[in-house]
C-alpha cells in the first residue's frame, strides 16, 4: 500500500468552502481506490480535521511521522501549508494544498519576493496573484467593450488578514500598468455582518470595479449591504470568494458578481464527465448530485496527485522525492479522463505556478435556478518577475 | 479546637521554620516530584515524534497559562488578551533573529522582555479599571494586538507571516522534537520554579492579598496600582516565552493563530486546572491540549472515509469537546488541583475520615 | 452529653434537632451529635465560645450550608413535625424558618427599602407596606438613610438585617448575634424588641448571642455549646446561677472582674 | 468635506446600534441577575435564527407564525439550558460557570455546523418591501422592526428590575445568593427565568440580522462584538446597553467616514470602537451608567 | 504610659457623602503611648474617623498630623510605612490565604525582596529574609494564641477567630499607632477579657499607642486612658473615662439611663 495525508477543515473559520473541497479529495481517492489504486496499489489515507489551527497542523504531522508515514499530503489552508513547508521540505515530503499564495510558487527561492523556498509545495489552479490578475485583465476589456470614458477606479477590498491581502500589492500594480486608478483599499470583516458603512464609501468613491479577497460567507452580506445602499461597482471575487451557495444566499443582489473558476463547473460539463461523474457517485446521495465548484478542485487537485504517483510508481520511486519529480514533469497536463474539467498545467522544478490560465465567470440568481455565465479564459502573462509573487 | 486540629495535616511536625516553609508539604512530595522530573528527562529516547510533541506543546502552552494564572488566578483580575501576548512573544522572537540576527538562545527571553513591556502598556488600566469592565478591556487589546500583526508587516510578515530559525548552540540545531523537547522541559522546570517562590514571597503574597481583599491590601502596604498592572507584566512576560518557543518550535508564525479563541483556551486550561494553583494549570493545560487529539483518536475509530461522515464526525469531534469541558466542571468546578486536595486531606486522615 | 429531655415547660416543640453532625468540604467535621429543642411561643439561647459550631447550627436548620459546601451527615432535624434537613432553604423559608445571619449581610447594592420589601419576598399579603412603616418606628435611623444599604454603619445594617427578618413573620426566627456591633443603648432597645415580636406576634426565637448577659435575661431556656457539642443546658436560672457560667460567659461571680488586672494567664476549664 | 455621506453613516449606525442594543441587554439580563457573563450569547442569536429560518423554510410556515412560534420554543430551550447545565453551577464560583458558557458555545457552535452546515442560508422574503428611505439612506424593514422591539424590551425590563418582585429577587440572587436563599428566594427558579429570556431575546436579535445578512455560524460573533456594547453602557445597567449600542454603532461609522476620507489606516470600522472602549473606561471605570461597586470597610 | 508628646493630631476634620454628614468639625489628639477610646452610637462616624486617619477616606475639611507630618493627603499604603496599622470592623481577612501568610503579609512593607528576588528565592537571600521575619511573626502568633489555627485557610474560621487573626496582622505591621475598630464585637466575656488582655500587653508591653472604638463600655472604662464621645458626627464629650460615665448627654444619646437592664448587658458600670 502507499499512504497518503488529508488535512481539511470542517469545523473551522474556513469550514464554509471546505465543506465541499475536502468531499472532493475523499471521494477522489476512493475512486482511485476502487480503481486500481497506485497500478494496483492501495492508498491508504486518513482525513483530519484541523480546524485551521497550525499547530493542530503540525500535531497531526507528527502523528502521522510516527503512524502512517504518507509519502505526500494533501493539505488545506494558509495555516498547515505554511506551518509545515520546513516540516516537508526536510523530511521530502510533496504536500499539495488549496492556499494559492504567489510564494509557494517559488521552489528554488529565487525570486527576490519569496522569503524561502517551498521545493515540495504544488497546487492547482492559478495562485491567488495571478486570480487577481486575470480578473483587472478582463476588467480592462470588459472597460473597453463598455466604452467607459477615462481611468477605471479599481479597489481592492477585504479583512486585514493574511489570506486577502495575499494578492493586493502583486494584483494592484497589475492593474496600475493596465490603466487603472487605484483607490483606496476598504476593509471588511470576514465574519459575516452589516457592512452598509463599507458600501457607502464604495459607493462615494465612485470605484467602477472591486476586487472582493475574502470568501463566500462575508462576501454575501457585502453583496446584500451594498444593494441596498445602490452600490453600482463591478465586483471582482477570487478563487474562494464566491460560489453557488453565495450566489443562493445573496440572490438578486449578487447578479453579476465575476469570480475566478478554476475548473468547469458542475452543470456546464463537469457532471458529463464519466470520471467525474464516478468519483461523485463515491457519495453520492442521490443519481443526479450536485457538486459544487470546490468540489470539483479538489478532485482536480488530488487527480493530478494519483496519477503523479502512478508516474513515480513506474519510475520506481514511489516516495515523497518521486512524486516531485513526476509532478514537475508534467506538461500542459491534465489528469487522464477529467479532460475539460481541470486546467491543464505545467509545473518545473523553478516554477511552481501550475497553471496562469483564469477562466472568468459571471454568476445570475435567476428566481432560485442560478445560472455561471463564462466570460472569457484569460491567460496571465508568466512574468519571471512574478515568480513567488 | 476542631478545626484547628483537622487543618493540619496529620503527621507533620515541623522543627524549623525552614523546613515549614518549602515549596511542597513533605519530603515525601519533593522526591516524588524530583523523581518525576527526573523521568520526564527521559521521555524522548522512548516516545515517538507524535508523544514529544504533544509534550512540547504542553510544555509551551503551560508557561504561558501559568502567566494567565499570575493575572487571574492569582491577582484576580480576568485577562482576556493572552492570546495576543502569547502571539507578540512568537512574532518578537522571530523579528530578533531574522531582522537583528539574534542568536535564537537570547531571542526567546529577551522576546519574553519585549511582550513584558507590551503586558505593561496594557495593564496600565488595571490601576484604575476593575472586575470584568477590567476583562472586556483586555479583550479590547487582544484585537488591537491582533489588528497591529496584520497591519505591521516589517514586524510579523504581514500576509504571508514570518518564519523562524531553530534554536542552536554551538551550532548543535535543535530542530528535531526529541533535541527541541529538553529546550522546553527546561523552560518548564525554570519557569515554574520561579514561580513557585515567587509566589511564597513578598510580591506573590501581594498579589493574592489584593485579590482577596484589595480595599485591606492597601491600608497593608500594598501599592494596588502598581501590583495590578505589574502581574499583567509578568503575564505577558510568561506568555511571551512561551510564544517564543512555540515560533521556535513551528517554524513559522502567522497572525491567524492568534485569536480571542486562543485566549478563551488559556482560561479554560486554568479554570479547569485550578485558579491560583501552579501544579493545576499544568494540569489544565493537560487537559486541553489532549481533549482534540482524544476525540480525534475516539472518532477515527468508526471514522470510514466516506465524506459525509467524516464530516458529522468532525463538527460530533467539536461537540464532545464543548461537552467535555462543561461536564468537568460540573463535576469539578473548582479545579483539577481542588479535587486532589481533597483527595489528598480525605487520605491524611483515613481511617478517620473527619 | 444528656439530651433534652429534662425540658421544664410542658410546651410542644417547634424545632427538635436530633444529634446532628455537619461537614465541610466533605472532611472537616464541625458539629458532632448536636440535640436541642426550641419549645413554641419562646426565646431559646445558645452560648458558646468562637468556632464552637453555633453559627454552623443555625445555618443546619435553615439549610444554608449548601452554599458552603457543608452537609448535615447525620441526625434529623424536625420542625412542625417533620424532617427538613438539607432541604432547600426557600422551602425552609417557606415553611417558616427566616434566619439573620451572623455579620448583617444585608444587600448592599439596593436602598434600604427595597432590603426591607425583600424581606417579605415569600408573603403576597397586603400589610407588606404597613410593616415597612412598622420597622421604621422601630428603626427610625434607617428610614433617614436614602442611600444604598452597603453604605450604612455596621450597626445601622444590623438594624436593617433585623428589621429585614420582621418582614417575613417567620414562625421561627434563627437570631445570630443580633446585638454586635450595636450601642448599649440599641442592644437593649433590640432586645426589646424581640421580646415584643415574641410576645405581640408570637414569633418563636433561637437566639446565638456572645453578650450572655443580656441573651439569659430575656431568654427562657439556653444551651451551651463547644467544639461541636451541647455540653450544659438548663433553664435561665439553673444556668444563672452556675459557677462556670458566671466565670466565663457573664463576667465575674460575686463582684465582677475588671478587665484591667488579668496581667496573669488564667487556666480556663473546659467541660472536654 | 461629504456631509451627506456622513449623514447616512450616522443614520446607519444608529439603525446597526440599536441591534447591538438588543443583543447588550440580553447580556446585561443575565449578568444582572446571575452576575454571569454568558459567552454562548452568540450561539444564542444562532440557534434563534437557525430555529426560525428551519420553521420557514422547512415547514413553509408563514412568519407571523413561525416567529412566534421560535420564540416559544427559545424560552422551552432557555430553561432547559439552565435546569440541565447551569443548576448544578449553582454556588460554584463565577468565574467556572463563565467557562461554562464558553463551552457551551463551543458545543452548540458544533451542533448547528452538524445541522445546518457552514454555509450562509437566506430568509425567505418576510416583509414586502425590504428596504424603506430614511434621510437619504435605505434601511431594511427588519432593522425598523428591531429599532421598536428594542424600544419595547428596553422599558419593560427597565421597570421589571425596578419593581418587580421577580426583578428585585433578580438582583438580590446576583448580589449574594446565600442571602438571597437566606430570603427564600429559589435561585434556581430566578436562573431559569433570567436564562429563558434572555434566550427569547437574543433569539428576536438573531432573526432580524438572519433576514438581513443571512444566517451563518458567523452570527455567533455577535455575542463578542457586543461585549465593548455592554460595558460602554455599563454591565448592569439596561437603560445603558442600549444607548452603548447606539454609540458604538455610530463611532464604527463615523470612524468609517474619518478613515476613507482623511486617514486612510484601513480598518478603523472594526478597530475604531475598542480604542474608544478604553478611553472612556478610563475616564468612566464603570461604564457610562454602570453602578459602582461598593468601597466601604 | 502615656507620655506628654502627641503622636496623633486631628484638626477640625469634615467628612460628608453627598447628604450624610459623617463627621463635623472633629478635633482631638492622641497622646504616644496612650490607649485612647472611641465611642458613640451607631452611625456616629466613628469608623469613618478611623478611615481618615488610616487613609481610606479623605476628609473635606481639615487636617491630620502624624508625628507632626502632615499626613491627611497620603495614600493608605504609604501611611503604614509610617507606623500606621488598624483591625477593620467588618471583617477584611484575605480569605483564601492561610491565617500564616495573612499575618506575613502584614509585614509586606518591612521586607526588601521583589518579583525577582523572590523568585529567585536561594540565590538571592530572600529566603533567609523570609525566615527572619517568619520568626518574628511567629511570636505574634504565640501571643495572640492562634498556634493551633495558623495554617488554615482565614475564611474557613469562626468570626471570633478571624478578628483575633485581623489583630495579628495589624500587630505584624509593627506599628506605632494601631487602631482597633470593635475588637470585641462577637465575643464571649471571656474571650473579651483575652483581647482586653491582649490589648493592654501591646499598649504596656510592645509600646503601641492604641485607638479604641469599643461599644462594652466595662472594656471601655477598664482598659482607656482618655474617651472621645461621637454622635451624628459631632465630638459631644472628651476626657476621662469615669468623666465620661457621669456625663449626661452621652448617657442620654448613647448609654441610656441607668437602670438594671443597662447593668446587666454591659457588666456592672459603677
Ligand atoms: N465554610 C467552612 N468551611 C470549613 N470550616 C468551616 C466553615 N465554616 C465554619 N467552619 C468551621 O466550623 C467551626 C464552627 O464555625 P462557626 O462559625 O459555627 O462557629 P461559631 O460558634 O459561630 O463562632 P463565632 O461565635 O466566632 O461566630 C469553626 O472552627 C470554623 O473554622
Ligand atoms: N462610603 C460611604 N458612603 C456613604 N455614606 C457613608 C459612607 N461611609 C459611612 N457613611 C455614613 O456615615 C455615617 C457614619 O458611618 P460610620 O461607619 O463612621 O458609623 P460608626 O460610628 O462606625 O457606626 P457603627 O458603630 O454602627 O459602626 C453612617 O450614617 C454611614 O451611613
Ligand atoms: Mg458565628
Ligand atoms: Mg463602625
Amino acid at each position: 500500500t502507499v499512504s497518503v495525508g488529508h488535512l481539511t477543515d470542517f469545523t473551522g473559520p474556513t469550514g464554509g468552502v471546505g465543506a465541499h473541497y475536502g468531499p472532493g479529495v475523499i471521494d477522489a481517492l476512493n475512486y482511485a481506490n476502487a480503481n486500481g489504486g497506485v497500478n494496483g496499489k492501495k492508498i491508504e489515507f486518513e482525513t483530519v480535521d484541523y480546524s485551521y489551527k497550525a499547530d493542530r497542523a503540525v500535531a497531526t504531522y507528527k502523528k502521522w511521522k510516527s503512524g502512517l508515514k504518507p509519502i505526500v499530503i494533501q493539505g488545506w489552508g494558509t495555516a498547515d501549508t505554511e506551518a509545515l513547508v520546513r516540516f516537508i521540505a526536510r523530511d521530502k515530503v510533496t504536500y499539495i494544498s488549496a492556499s494559492y499564495s504567489g510564494h509557494l510558487t517559488d521552489p528554488e527561492g529565487k525570486s527576490p519576493r519569496s522569503k524561502n523556498k517551498a521545493p515540495y509545495n504544488f497546487f492547482y489552479g492559478p495562485s491567488y496573484s495571478d486570480g487577481c490578475r486575470g480578473l483587472v485583465q478582463w476588467a480592462a476589456e470588459d472597460w473597453k467593450a463598455k466604452g467607459g470614458e477615462g481611468k477605471p477606479k479599481f479597489t481592492h477590498m477585504g479583512d486585514n488578514h493574511p489570506y486577502p491581502n495575499a494578492p493586493k500589492d502583486a494584483c494592484g500594480a497589475y492593474a496600475e500598468e493596465l490603466g487603472f486608478e487605484i483607490m483606496q483599499p476598504i476593509v471588511y470583516s470576514m465574519k459575516p455582518a452589516d457592512t452598509k458603512a463599507q458600501c457607502l464609501t464604495l459607493k462615494d468613491s465612485g470605484s467602477n470595479y472591486a476586487f472582493l479577497g475574502n470568501t463566500s460567507g462575508s462576501n454575501i452580506s457585502l453583496i446584500k449591504s451594498c444593494d441596498t445602499v445602490g452600490v453600482e461597482t463591478q465586483f471582482l471575487a477570487n478563487i474562494w470568494g464566491w460560489d453557488e451557495n453565495g450566489i443562493n444566499a445573496a440572490q438578486a443582489a449578487g447578479d453579476g458578481v465575476a469570480w475566478v473558476v478554476g475548473g468547469t463547473p458542475w452543470k456546464a460539463g463537469a457532471s458529463d464527465n464519466k470520471v467525474m461523474k464516478a468519483i461523485s457517485d463515491m457519495s453520492a446521495k442521490s443519481a443526479d448530485e450536485y457538486r459544487g465548484l470546490h468540489y470539483v478542485r479538489g478532485v482536480c487537485s488530488t487527480m493530478f496527485m494519483v496519477d503523479a504517483m502512478k508516474m513515480a510508481d513506474k519510475a520506481g520511486e514511489l516516495n515523497g522525492p518521486g512524486i516531485k519529480k513526476a509532478m514537475e514533469s508534467m506538461q500542459s497536463y491534465v489528469p487522464e479522463g477529467l479532460e475539460g474539467v481541470c486546467l491543464p498545467s505545467t509545473w518545473t522544478s523553478e516554477d511552481h505556478r501550475g497553471t496562469t490560465l483564469v477562466s472568468v465567470y459571471k454568476s445570475e440568481f435567476n428566481g432560485g435556478d442560478f445560472k455561471m455565465n463564462k466570460q472569457t479564459t484569460v491567460e496571465v502573462p508568466r512574468r519571471p518577475e512574478w515568480l513567488g509573487w | 479546637m476542631s478545626l484547628g486540629s483537622s487543618m493540619r495535616p496529620c503527621g507533620d511536625y515541623r522543627t524549623t521554620y525552614a523546613s515549614d516553609m518549602t515549596i511542597f508539604a513533605t519530603p515525601v512530595t519533593r522526591y516524588i516530584t524530583l523523581a518525576f522530573i527526573a523521568l520526564l528527562f527521559l521521555v524522548p529516547f522512548v516516545g515517538s515524534p507524535y508523544v514529544l510533541n504533544l509534550m512540547i506543546q504542553i510544555g509551551y502552552y503551560g508557561i504561558a497559562a501559568l502567566g494567565l494564572n499570575l493575572v487571574v488566578g492569582f491577582t484576580g483580575q480576568i485577562s482576556l488578551g493572552h492570546s495576543a501576548f502569547f502571539g507578540f512573544g512568537a512574532f518578537a522572537s522571530a523579528w530578533l533573529s531574522n531582522s537583528f540576527g539574534v542568536p535564537v538562545f537570547f531571542a526567546i527571553p529577551l522576546a519574553g522582555v519585549l511582550t513584558m513591556l507590551v503586558g505593561l502598556l496594557v495593564g496600565i488600566p488595571a490601576g484604575r479599571i476593575k472586575g470584568l469592565y477590567l476583562a472586556i478591556a483586555t479583550l479590547a487589546s487582544q484585537f488591537i494586538l491582533e489588528d497591529f500583526f496584520a497591519r505591521a508587516g516589517w514586524f510579523t510578515g504581514g500576509s504571508a507571516g514570518a518564519m523562524t530559525e531553530y534554536l542552536t548552540i554551538f551550532g548543535f540545531s535543535f530542530d528535531t522534537d526529541q533535541s527541541y523537547y529538553y529546550v522546553v522541559l527546561i523552560y518548564v522546570v525554570l519557569i515554574f520554579t520561579f514561580t513557585s517562590n515567587l509566589i511564597r514571597s513578598r510580591d506573590g503574597r501581594a498579589l493574592v492579598a489584593v485579590r482577596d481583599h484589595y480595599l485591606s491590601a492597601e491600608i497593608m502596604g500594598i501599592n494596588l496600582t502598581w501590583y495590578r498592572v505589574m502581574s499583567f507584566g509578568l503575564s505577558a512576560l510568561y506568555a511571551g516565552i512561551g510564544g517564543a518557543l512555540f515560533g521556535h518550535y513551528l517554524g513559522f508564525v502567522s497572525a491567524e493563530g492568534f485569536t480571542i479563541i486562543l485566549s478563551i483556551q488559556f482560561l479554560a486550561m486554568i479554570i479547569i486546572g485550578g485558579l491560583g494553583s501552579i501544579y493545576g494549570t499544568i494540569l489544565g493545560t493537560i487537559f486541553m491540549v489532549l481533549l482534540p487529539e482524544l476525540m480525534e483518536w475516539s472518532v477515527n475509530l468508526f471514522s470510514g472515509s466516506y465524506p459525509d461522515l467524516v464530516q458529522s464526525l468532525a463538527y460530533i469531534k467539536e461537540m464532545a469537546i464543548g461537552l467535555a469541558i462543561i461536564l468537568f466542571l460540573i463535576f469539578e468546578p473548582e479545579g483539577l488541583a481542588h479535587r486532589w486536595q481533597r483527595i489528598k486531606a480525605y487520605w491524611k486522615l483515613y481511617p478517620f475520615s473527619y | 452529653m444528656s439530651h433534652t429531655a429534662t425540658q421544664s415547660e410542658a410546651a410542644e416543640p417547634l424545632l427538635t434537632l436530633n444529634n446532628i453532625e455537619v461537614v465541610y468540604d466533605e472532611v472537616i467535621l464541625v458539629l458532632r451529635g448536636v440535640s436541642l429543642e426550641v419549645p413554641k411561643g419562646e426565646i431559646v439561647t445558645l452560648l458558646g465560645p468562637n468556632g464552637a459550631g453555633k453559627s454552623t447550627t443555625l445555618k443546619a436548620i435553615s439549610g444554608l450550608l449548601g452554599t458552603e459546601d457543608g452537609k448535615v451527615t447525620r441526625g434529623s432535624v424536625q420542625f412542625m413535625g417533620e424532617d427538613i434537613a438539607n432541604s432547600a432553604p426557600e422551602q425552609i423559608v417557606r415553611q417558616g424558618i427566616f434566619q439573620v445571619m451572623e455579620g448583617r449581610r444585608i444587600i448592599g447594592d439596593m436602598t434600604v427599602h427595597e432590603n426591607l420589601r425583600l424581606g417579605a419576598y415569600t408573603r403576597k399579603d397586603k400589610e407588606i407596606n404597613s410593616d415597612i412603616e412598622m420597622v421604621y418606628n422601630y428603626f427610625p435611623r434607617l428610614k433617614e438613610r436614602t442611600g444604598l444599604a452597603g453604605y450604612l454603619s455596621g450597626g445601622e445594617q444590623q438594624m436593617l438585617a433585623i428589621g429585614r427578618a420582621m418582614m417575613a413573620r417567620p414562625k421561627l426566627m434563627l437570631l445570630d448575634e443580633p446585638s454586635m456591633g450595636l450601642s448599649p443603648l440599641l442592644v437593649k432597645e433590640v432586645f426589646n424588641i424581640i421580646q415584643t415580636i415574641n410576645r405581640e406576634q408570637g414569633i418563636t426565637m433561637l437566639l446565638v448571642e456572645q453578650n450572655a448577659n443580656i441573651a439569659l435575661k430575656h431568654a427562657t431556656y439556653g444551651y451551651v455549646m463547644e467544639s461541636g457539642k451541647i455540653v450544659m443546658d438548663g433553664t435561665r436560672d439553673e444556668l444563672m446561677n452556675n459557677e462556670d457560667i458566671k466565670q466565663f460567659y457573664l463576667g465575674g461571680g460575686e463582684e465582677r472582674r475588671s478587665f484591667k488586672n488579668l496581667k496573669s494567664y488564667k487556666r480556663r476549664k473546659r467541660w472536654l | 468635506m461629504n456631509t451627506e455621506l456622513l449623514m447616512q453613516l450616522v443614520v446607519n449606525g444608529l439603525i446597526v446600534g440599536t441591534l447591538y442594543g438588543v443583543v447588550a441587554m440580553c447580556f446585561v439580563l443575565i449578568y444582572k441577575s446571575t452576575r454571569v457573563v454568558n459567552f454562548a450569547q452568540g450561539e444564542f442569536l444562532l440557534i434563534g435564527a437557525w430555529t426560525c429560518w428551519w420553521l420557514l423554510m422547512k415547514f413553509e410556515l408563514p412568519f407571523w407564525f413561525g416567529f412566534p412560534l421560535t420564540l416559544a420554543f427559545m424560552v422551552v430551550f432557555g430553561i432547559a439550558l439552565q435546569v440541565i447545565v447551569l443548576r448544578p453551577m449553582i454556588g460554584e464560583p463565577i468565574i467556572s460557570v463563565i467557562m461554562v458558557t464558553i463551552g457551551l458555545s463551543i458545543f452548540f457552535q458544533a451542533l448547528m455546523g452538524l445541522l445546518f452546515g457552514h454555509e450562509t442560508k437566506s430568509f425567505p422574503q418576510v416583509f414586502e418591501t425590504t428596504s424603506v428611505n430614511i434621510l437619504g439612506m435605505q434601511v431594511q424593514s427588519a432593522y425598523i422592526l428591531s429599532m421598536v422591539i428594542s424600544v419595547l424590551v428596553m422599558v419593560a425590563f427597565y421597570y421589571f428590575f425596578k419593581y418587580s418582585r421577580t426583578g428585585l429577587a433578580m438582583r438580590a440572587t446576583a448580589f449574594d445568593q446565600q442571602v438571597a436563599q437566606s430570603l427564600g428566594i429559589s435561585v434556581k427558579h430566578v436562573f431559569a427565568a433570567a436564562w429563558a429570556i434572555s434566550a427569547v431575546v437574543s433569539a428576536l436579535a438573531g432573526i432580524v440580522i438572519g433576514m438581513v445578512n443571512g444566517v451563518s455560524s458567523a452570527l455567533s460573533f455577535f455575542g463578542i462584538k457586543v461585549f465593548p456594547v455592554v460595558i460602554l453602557g455599563g454591565l448592569d445597567s439596561i437603560v445603558g446597553s442600549v444607548i452603548g449600542g447606539l454609540i458604538i454603532g455610530v463611532l464604527e461609522n463615523v470612524a468609517e467616514f474619518a478613515d476613507s476620507q482623511w486617514l486612510h489606516i484601513g480598518n478603523l470600522y472594526v478597530i475604531a470602537p475598542f480604542y474608544a472602549l478604553i478611553i472612556i473606561l478610563m475616564i468612566k471605570p464603570y461604564g457610562l451608567f454602570g453602578t459602582k461597586d461598593i468601597e466601604r470597610i | 504610659m502615656p507620655s506628654a508628646q502627641t503622636l496623633l493630631q486631628v484638626d477640625d476634620i469634615s467628612l460628608s457623602f453627598g447628604g450624610v454628614k459623617a463627621l463635623q468639625g472633629v478635633s482631638f489628639d492622641v497622646k504616644a503611648g496612650e490607649l485612647f477610646s472611641i465611642i458613640g452610637p451607631n452611625g456616629a462616624g466613628k469608623t469613618s474617623m478611623l478611615n481618615c486617619v488610616s487613609g481610606r477616606y479623605h476628609p473635606q475639611v481639615g487636617s491630620i498630623r502624624f508625628r507632626e507630618k502632615e499626613i491627611t493627603r497620603l495614600k493608605p499604603n504609604q501611611r503604614c510605612n509610617l507606623g500606621i496599622g488598624r483591625t477593620f470592623q467588618n471583617l477584611a481577612l484575605f480569605n483564601h490565604m492561610s491565617v500564616l501568610d495573612n499575618i506575613m503579609v502584614g509585614r509586606h512593607h518591612l521586607l526588601k525582596n521583589n518579583f525577582l528576588t523572590g523568585g529567585l528565592y536561594w540565590l538571592t537571600g530572600a529566603r533567609k529574609e523570609e525566615l527572619e521575619h517568619r520568626r518574628q511573626v511567629e511570636e505574634i502568633i504565640d501571643f495572640l494564641e492562634i498556634a493551633h489555627i495558623r495554617k488554615a485557610q482565614a475564611g474557613t474560621l469562626s468570626y471570633g477567630l478571624r478578628k483575633r487573626v485581623e489583630l495579628a496582622r495589624a500587630v505584624a505591621l509593627k506599628p506605632d499607632l494601631i487602631l482597633l475598630d470593635e475588637p470585641m464585637a462577637g465575643m464571649n466575656h471571656e474571650e473579651k477579657e483575652d483581647m482586653a488582655r491582649y490589648i493592654i500587653d501591646l499598649n504596656e508591653e510592645w509600646g503601641m499607642t492604641v485607638v479604641m472604638i469599643e461599644h462594652d463600655m466595662g472594656v471601655v472604662m477598664d482598659l482607656s486612658h482618655r474617651v472621645m464621645v461621637l454622635d451624628f458626627g459631632k465630638k459631644i464629650a472628651a476626657g476621662l473615662p469615669d468623666e465620661i460615665m457621669a456625663n449626661a448627654t452621652v448617657k442620654k444619646a448613647y448609654l441610656g439611663e441607668e437602670d438594671d437592664d443597662l447593668v446587666d448587658s454591659e457588666g456592672e458600670v459603677a
